[in-house]
């Protein structure tokens, strides 16, 4: 029972609560304002929805820092087809294969040479980001119609709530059943605390961890598209940097950086942490600078606190076994 | 157990390690000399020169990142201590123009060193693993540096210009940047190479279960590893000042990653254990050279990006089928037994 | 075990979300215009006085660039002059996106104005009319938004000036021969992009017949990259005779370049700078003259501007006309444009009187 | 020969150590002479890993001291043991593969010129003439990376030789080693005692504790049972100490007769690892796999369920081919496989019991891909029943439960598959005695339903006791296939030894 409590994300939640008590204090109540909730659900959209998949492939044990170049080179994509006539209905789905293939080619990389994904990745980080400028270069493409604009810029009728939170909430569902609650999920769990032990049980090792990357990508490509109509603007150095913002979301949100530990809602109560702590920062004039520190520290804490307490345990009760 | 044919395992290994170095040195040569054909101004006295000025940043961070790496860790905060470092170095050269030059720079290591200590503390007391350790102070140290810069910017006529004469002067015809990246990248192979804790921290990132039961202070060297990483990284950001002359809050943003990419393509290995600085620096050398001849063959800029990418995963990939060409010989010579 | 199923059902899920987005086939050439835009309303009533207490919000492209930093000190003075309460915030870095979270937020504060520079002009568009839809006054200064999504837009000086001034001056440098480079800021710069057509229109004049422009490279408004990139344009070039950089962090960096090289002296520079960047180059002969308005005033009308419009002043009509304190009286240009007034030229002979 | 008198040169007195709830060692007492020739006798789990750990510093006793010339002694670290003059030779040792073999001797020790560097001619200099006392031609220049284990272990002397230690300590040093290479090592030994350094000799085969050691001491479950002179004590009287109980009580394998060949395996090979392996498994049958470490019998077993490829050669479960590399294959045909290394292999300590025995079932345990954790928590309950899996709840991690325990999981992920082939490895290795006989009755049981049992050990007396057969395997090769009615603990050994079917 006492375990319950000390679980890192009942802290998270617990920081949330404080977060929106305090925001809603310190901002004389416009922090829950629904005009600003739909506003802080914009912000973490593209965030939240690269987190989900994200959150599988470090549990395995991997990481993919290519996302966010994914993201700009499906928004470039998105541009320059649609500069060449395309219709969008056309451009999305392909976008969405073209996504999954740039996760198919990390993870060939990693499961069929056995290269490390952190390298990989960084590499990958850099080619789809230059593919991105390859496709589009300097332009900027900015007149999509409307009808599509408004799915990343109009609250859902009759709700605060945006479109892409929406989205972001069905697939969180969706990847919340498939690591907790299906096969596919525990072989991922099997795989990060001890690969070797889940190839020994029969999983298929690389499989898995392709399809992870392969999710990932395509996520990743969704989120460009997301990106896309929020700003209306299709640019090769859209979500430049989001990699850390993502990566620092799910390791706060309680995810082992070794693999085998984590929960989806966990990443999210983190997505929202990050999202609402700088929301509310903002709303009370805090400084940029302020941020960037109180982001820095919060992912040093989700680290530091779990070995800590993991040590208090283990001097108490003395470690288990040689 | 017999005699385990040891010229030849030893000439493989020998060639795998050195390979590395050699094939840069090749890679080099592959793309210096057409670019030289096409535009001859490449390989005159000052494109050489602009050369090696390009890589000397990144070659003196990567070896300081090559010690991290060799111990399994990294340190991703490089490009955050650097913008700090380079900040309160030309903050100081700008409030007392007076500063000697050597002070200065000892101000620039001071910082990267405090900035080391934290990245070392945490990781080899908390136990906590470096890559999340240092993407935290990566976020922590720049924002400390936005937060000390305000939004202003220290110009070169702000700075004294014996400091300046530092980044552009030469001696012999070199520039001194460039010696004093000389200087940095043999202190640091000559520790890694000659020197028992420089060989103990290879022993840590080889197997660091062993290196425990060796008697091998593990978390003091892992310690002393992330101290050099930035009080190296704090000497980039003193030299950075000298370079560009131009400093605000955001010198160095996402430089971490040219850093591990050249530490990698130099043949570092991410999981520890083996690489050299000289490979590193070399690695460094070869990402800035590509960049400039891209430049220089007016291969569009929005090439270049692509091809650094393509380039740092053709070299691991090189890497990992050379080791495991190297392991199948090894395991190959070691069942003998006749 | 059977991964299958389950990754089945999430990619149905994602191509279902795919096709909620839309479902009969849209393209560029069926595409219908974007809505009209919000548009003035209500009458200007030029005898209003500026009401005190006004909440603006002052939001640069980034908080650390030194230009805006010189900017901000003249809005400071314009919002004291008003009795206007000033708040300057924004992101850490220039990307194009970042600036939203930022507008969102000074609508949220029911803020009485909004004074920005628009890193990207669409990119902020729908948020700057959201922000304009709950009362908000928009003024852009230094870099345009969509001419929609606000009301008034201060320009430092009129495009063609300031791509007229240059090319002057790299004509005289070079002696109106040879070949000539740019420098510019981001590839998706505004106001780079729009300079620099109307430069090539002066260069291929016949006055500048001797000017052959060949290349145009992108420092990102990044100190290093436009170092470097200096470097690789004289590589490139070896006949280069002039470069132009129409950014202050651009202007900077290759003068840094050109002087420490043996370039320095036989390669003319020029373009848009601050005095005190430029002041070591124009003083060792790097740089022979460079041009810029003083960024402290273009903080200061963008201020009142925004003053006047809160008030009802103005609307953002063209022709109507208010008083901006010590800069005096200004008349809208077409498309709600104010134009701050011609660049200053800045040589060895004037530099000193200027700081900033 | 005269037992030394001299005061001992490192002393265990009454030291206790426990993890968690588990009690690894109970006021153990332990004297090590110097020029004598020590052997630490027990079963697996018996404490002699413990008690070496001590010694070499990595662990800290709970209560008791640690004697250095007479003198307490607290070792903060392996270090402080090193200083002390003390030396331990893993069984499986630990190197660094990246460094090369002299670096990995003199590590942390490297002889220095001027300015304190390294003096790396020297260190390749002494490490040369290290090996030519040791008698080897090892090259010290090259990296450990791909050495065998015989060849770490040499690695791994040479640094106790080369610090001089006053004791050395060798866990199960010959485990890996031929015959020759034994002898040697026994010189090795001789010439380090006659220095005056105290060997402290781990081993299961007592014929090498009779011919090398002069007294010995005797742990079971953690405690001191007996120490004394070897001289006129027998093995068997050894093995009754160690065990407690007559050994006739054990392996209670019953008498099946054998079905349909289950598992066909032809002409196996994987270059450098095994060649040409054929043997035949049937059902109601225990084939026993005997050879030395490293002779490649967890090799053949790896390949045979797909972890490992293979180069040549085929497998056929139940008549039918088996695509080879692929686990997933291997497991829908029927074989199940507790391999060798249960913490890295065959379980995932962090997870609960429960996910752990459902690990190789959730297909069957899911639909539409979604797991339905009803039908894996009776899964779970079913098998910790049938088995008397004891653990406080099947939510609590496999880590907290005891080496048996862990090993009845293993067994249970497997046995719920029904399978028709088992493969086990080690099966034993580590754990009690009484689950040690529960494991036994056990195996015994399924070969009575007619399951196929390949069963690998180094435990002779098991293999001996429970096999149906014994295959033996040396350096890759299998060598010998042995009858029931003719397996004996020496023609086991000698064809382990590649001496087969030489028996007088």
């Amino acid at each position: 029972m006492l375990e319950r409590f000390a679980r890192w994300e009942t802290a998270l939640v617990a920081l949330l609560v404080l977060v929106a008590v305090v925001g809603q204090i310190r901002t004389g109540g416009a922090f829950l304002d629904g005009g600003n909730l739909f506003y802080l659900g914009l912000d973490i959209g593209e965030v939240a929805l690269i987190a989900l998949p994200l959150t599988l492939v470090v549990v395995s044990g991997e990481i993919d820092l290519s996302v966010a170049s994914v993201l700009g080179l499906s928004s470039a994509v998105i541009g320059e087809l649609w500069d060449a006539g395309w219709t969008l209905e056309a451009i999305l789905p392909t976008v969405i294969v073209l996504g999954a293939v740039c996760g198919a080619v990390n993870g060939l990389l990693v499961t069929r040479l056995g290269l490390p994904s952190l390298a990989v990745t960084i590499g990958t980080l850099a080619l789809y980001r230059g593919l991105a400028l390859v496709v589009l270069g300097d332009r900027a493409v900015a007149d999509f119609p409307s009808s599509f604009t408004d799915f990343g810029t109009t609250p859902v009728p009759g709700t605060w709530l945006p479109w892409p939170i929406l989205l972001c909430a069905v697939l969180a569902v969706a990847f919340a059943v498939i690591l907790h609650s299906s096969s596919f999920g525990r072989s991922v769990y099997a795989i990060g605390s001890n690969e070797e032990g889940a190839r020994f049980s029969g999983i298929r090792v690389k499989r898995v961890k392709l399809t992870l990357f392969v999710l990932t990508g395509a996520m990743s490509a969704l989120a460009g598209i997301v990106y896309t109509f929020r700003f209306s603007s299709a640019r090769a150095d859209n979500g430049v940097g989001l990699e850390l913002a993502v990566v620092a979301a799910v390791l706060l949100g309680g995810v082992s950086i070794f693999g085998g530990r984590g929960t989806l809602g966990g990443v999210l109560a983190g997505v929202l942490l990050l999202g609402g702590l700088r929301n509310v920062l903002i709303l009370d004039d805090v400084s940029t600078e302020i941020l960037t520190v109180v982001t820095g520290l919060l992912l040093l804490v989700s680290v530091l606190a779990p070995a800590l307490t993991a040590r208090v345990r283990t001097s108490s009760t003395g470690r288990r076994s040689p | 157990m017999t005699t385990v044919a040891p010229s030849r395992a030893r000439r493989i290994a020998d060639l795998v390690g050195r390979a590395r170095e050699l094939g840069i040195v090749v890679a080099l040569a592959l793309v210096i000399i057409p670019t030289a054909f096409v535009n001859p101004r490449f390989v005159e006295a000052q494109g050489i020169r602009d050369l090696l000025l390009n890589a000397s940043v990144v070659a003196v961070l990567a070896a300081g990142q090559t010690l991290v790496v060799v111990t399994r860790n990294v340190d991703l905060s490089v490009g955050s201590t650097l913008g700090l470092s380079a900040f309160l170095t030309a903050q100081t050269f700008a409030d007392h123009p007076d500063t000697p030059i050597v002070l200065g720079l000892l101000v620039g290591v001071g910082v990267g060193l405090v900035c080391g200590v934290v990245n070392g503390l945490l990781v080899a007391v908390g136990r906590v693993p470096s890559l999340v350790v240092t993407l935290g102070t990566l976020y922590v140290f720049r924002g400390v540096d936005f937060a000390l810069a305000q939004g202003t910017q220290i110009n070169a006529s702000n700075l004294p210009d014996e400091l300046l004469d530092l980044g552009n002067g030469r001696l012999f015809g070199v520039p001194v940047l460039v010696l004093i990246t000389l200087a940095v990248v043999a202190a640091a192979a000559l520790y890694l190479r000659s020197y028992r804790s420089g060989r103990d921290l290879y022993a840590i990132g080889s197997n660091p279960e062993a290196a425990v039961l060796a008697g091998i202070p593990v978390p003091r060297r892992v310690f002393t590893a992330f101290l050099l990483s930035g009080a190296v990284a704090g000497l980039a950001g003193a030299l950075w000042v000298a370079r560009y002359g131009t400093v605000d809050a955001a010198a160095g943003t996402g430089l971490e990653l040219q850093v591990v990419a050249a530490v990698v393509v130099g043949g570092v290995a991410i999981f520890g254990g083996s690489g050299t600085v000289v490979g590193a620096a070399l690695g460094a050398l070869l990402l800035g050279t590509i960049a400039s001849c891209l430049v220089v063959l007016r291969i569009p800029a929005f090439w270049q990006q692509a091809i650094s990418g393509a380039l740092l995963i053709g070299a691991i990939t090189v890497d990992r089928l050379l080791a495991l060409r190297l392991a199948r010989e090894l395991r190959g010579r070691s069942d003998h037994d006749a | 075990m059977t991964p299958r199923p389950a990754v089945t059902t999430l990619v149905l899920l994602l191509s279902g979300a795919v096709a909620l987005a839309g479902c009969s086939g849209t393209s560029k050439n069926s595409a219908q215009s974007n809505a009209p835009a919000a548009g003035s309303t209500g009458a200007a009533d030029p005898n209003a006085k500026i009401k005190e207490g006004l909440k603006i919000t002052f939001l640069p492209k980034a908080v650390n660039n030194p230009y805006f930093t010189v900017a901000q000190k003249g809005s400071d003075e314009a919002a004291s002059a008003i009795k206007a309460e000033l708040k300057a915030t924004g992101p850490s870095e220039a990307s194009a996106s970042s600036q939203v979270t930022y507008i969102n937020t000074a609508a949220q504060q029911k803020q009485n104005a909004l004074v920005l520079s628009a890193n990207d002009a669409n990119a902020v568009a729908p948020a700057l009319k959201t922000a304009r839809s709950q009362g908000v006054k928009v003024v852009t200064f230094d870099s345009d938004a969509a001419p929609d999504a606000r009301d008034v837009f201060v320009n430092q000086a009129t495009t063609q000036e300031i791509a007229t001034i240059q090319v002057k001056m790299i004509a005289d440098a070079t002696g109106g021969q040879g070949e000539i480079a740019i420098l510019s800021a981001t590839p998706n710069a505004t106001n780079q992009n729009a300079w620099i057509e109307i430069m090539k229109t002066e260069l291929a004049k016949p006055a500048n017949a001797g000017l052959k422009l060949v290349e145009t490279a992108y420092g990102n408004d990044d100190d290093q990259t436009s170092f470097q990139k200096t470097q690789g344009l004289l590589q490139a070039h070896p006949n280069l005779k002039g470069i132009i950089s129409p950014t202050t962090v651009g202007v900077a960096a290759a003068a840094r370049y050109l002087s420490s090289s043996e370039y320095k002296g036989k390669v003319a520079l020029t373009g848009l700078g601050t005095p005190n960047q430029m002041r070591d180059y124009v003083k060792d002969g790097t740089v022979k003259s460079f041009a810029l308005w003083d960024p402290s005033k273009l903080g200061y009308l963008a201020v009142y501007a925004a003053g006047a419009l809160a008030s009802g002043q103005i609307t953002g009509a063209e022709g109507e006309k208010f008083k901006a304190g010590d800069l005096g009286d200004y008349t809208l240009g077409a498309k709600g444009e104010l134009v701050l007034g011609p660049p200053t030229e800045f040589t060895a002979s004037n530099i000193d009187q200027f700081n900033f | 020969m005269d037992l030394p008198q001299e005061q001992p040169l490192v002393v265990l007195d009454r030291v206790s150590k426990s993890f968690g709830a588990v009690a690894a060692l109970t006021d153990v007492t332990l004297a090590l002479a110097p020029g004598e020739a020590h052997a630490l006798l027990g079963e697996n789990g018996a404490g002699k890993s413990t008690l070496i750990k001590t010694l070499a510093g990595v662990h800290r006793p709970d209560s008791g001291r640690v004697l250095v010339d007479g003198a307490e002694t607290r070792f903060s670290g392996p270090a402080d043991a090193r200083a002390a003059g003390i030396a331990v030779i893993y069984q499986e040792p630990m190197l660094f593969g990246d460094l090369s073999i002299a670096e990995n001797v003199y590590t942390g020790r490297q002889p220095l010129k001027t300015g304190r560097r390294i003096d790396t001619k020297a260190m390749h200099a002494h490490t040369a003439a290290l090996f030519d006392r040791l008698g080897v031609a090892l090259d010290p220049v090259r990296p450990a990376r791909g050495l065998s284990i015989a060849d770490q272990q040499v690695v791994e002397i040479a640094k106790a030789l080369s610090f001089d230690a006053r004791v050395v300590v060798m866990d199960e040093p010959t485990a890996a080693l031929s015959a020759r290479e034994v002898d040697r090592l026994f010189d090795v030994v001789k010439v380090l005692r006659a220095q005056g350094t105290a060997v402290l000799f781990v081993s299961h085969r007592l014929d090498e504790v009779f011919a090398l050691c002069q007294r010995a001491t005797v742990l079971r479950d953690g405690k001191h049972v007996w120490d004394g002179a070897l001289e006129g004590e027998t093995p068997d009287g050894l093995v009754r100490r160690m065990v407690g109980r007559e050994l006739s009580a054990l392996f209670p394998k019953q008498d099946t007769t054998a079905g349909e060949v289950l598992l066909d395996v032809r002409r196996l090979t994987r270059e450098g690892v095994f060649t040409d392996v054929s043997f035949q498994v049937r059902a109601g049958e225990i084939v026993g796999l005997s050879g030395l470490v490293g002779a490649g019998r967890s090799e053949v077993a790896r390949a045979v369920f797909g972890i490992d490829s293979v180069d040549a050669g085929e497998v056929r479960v139940n008549g039918k081919a088996l695509k080879l590399g692929s686990p997933t294959a291997a497991m829908a045909s029927g074989i199940g496989f507790v391999p060798e290394d249960r913490r890295q292999q065959g379980l995932v300590v962090d997870a609960s019991v429960e996910r752990n025995v459902a690990l190789a079932s959730l297909g069957r345990l899911s639909r539409f891909g979604l797991l339905s954790r009803g039908a894996e928590r009776r899964l779970a309950q079913d098998w910790a029943i049938k088995l008397s899996i004891k653990t406080a709840r099947l939510g609590a991690p496999a880590a907290t439960l005891s080496g048996g325990n862990q090993q009845k999981v293993v067994l249970a992920k497997w046995l719920s598959r029904r399978p028709s082939v088992l493969i086990v490895d080690e099966p034993t290795r580590g754990i009690d005695v009484g689950t040690k006989a529960e494991v036994h009755r056990l195996l015994s049981e399924l070969a009575g339903e007619g399951v196929a049992v390949l069963m690998i050990s180094s435990e002779l007396p098991e293999v001996l006791g429970m096999a149906d057969r014994v295959l033996v395997m040396h350096e890759g090769r299998l060598v010998d296939d042995i009858p029931r009615a003719d397996a004996t603990e020496e023609r086991v050994a000698l064809a382990a030894a590649g001496r087969p079917g030489v028996v007088s």
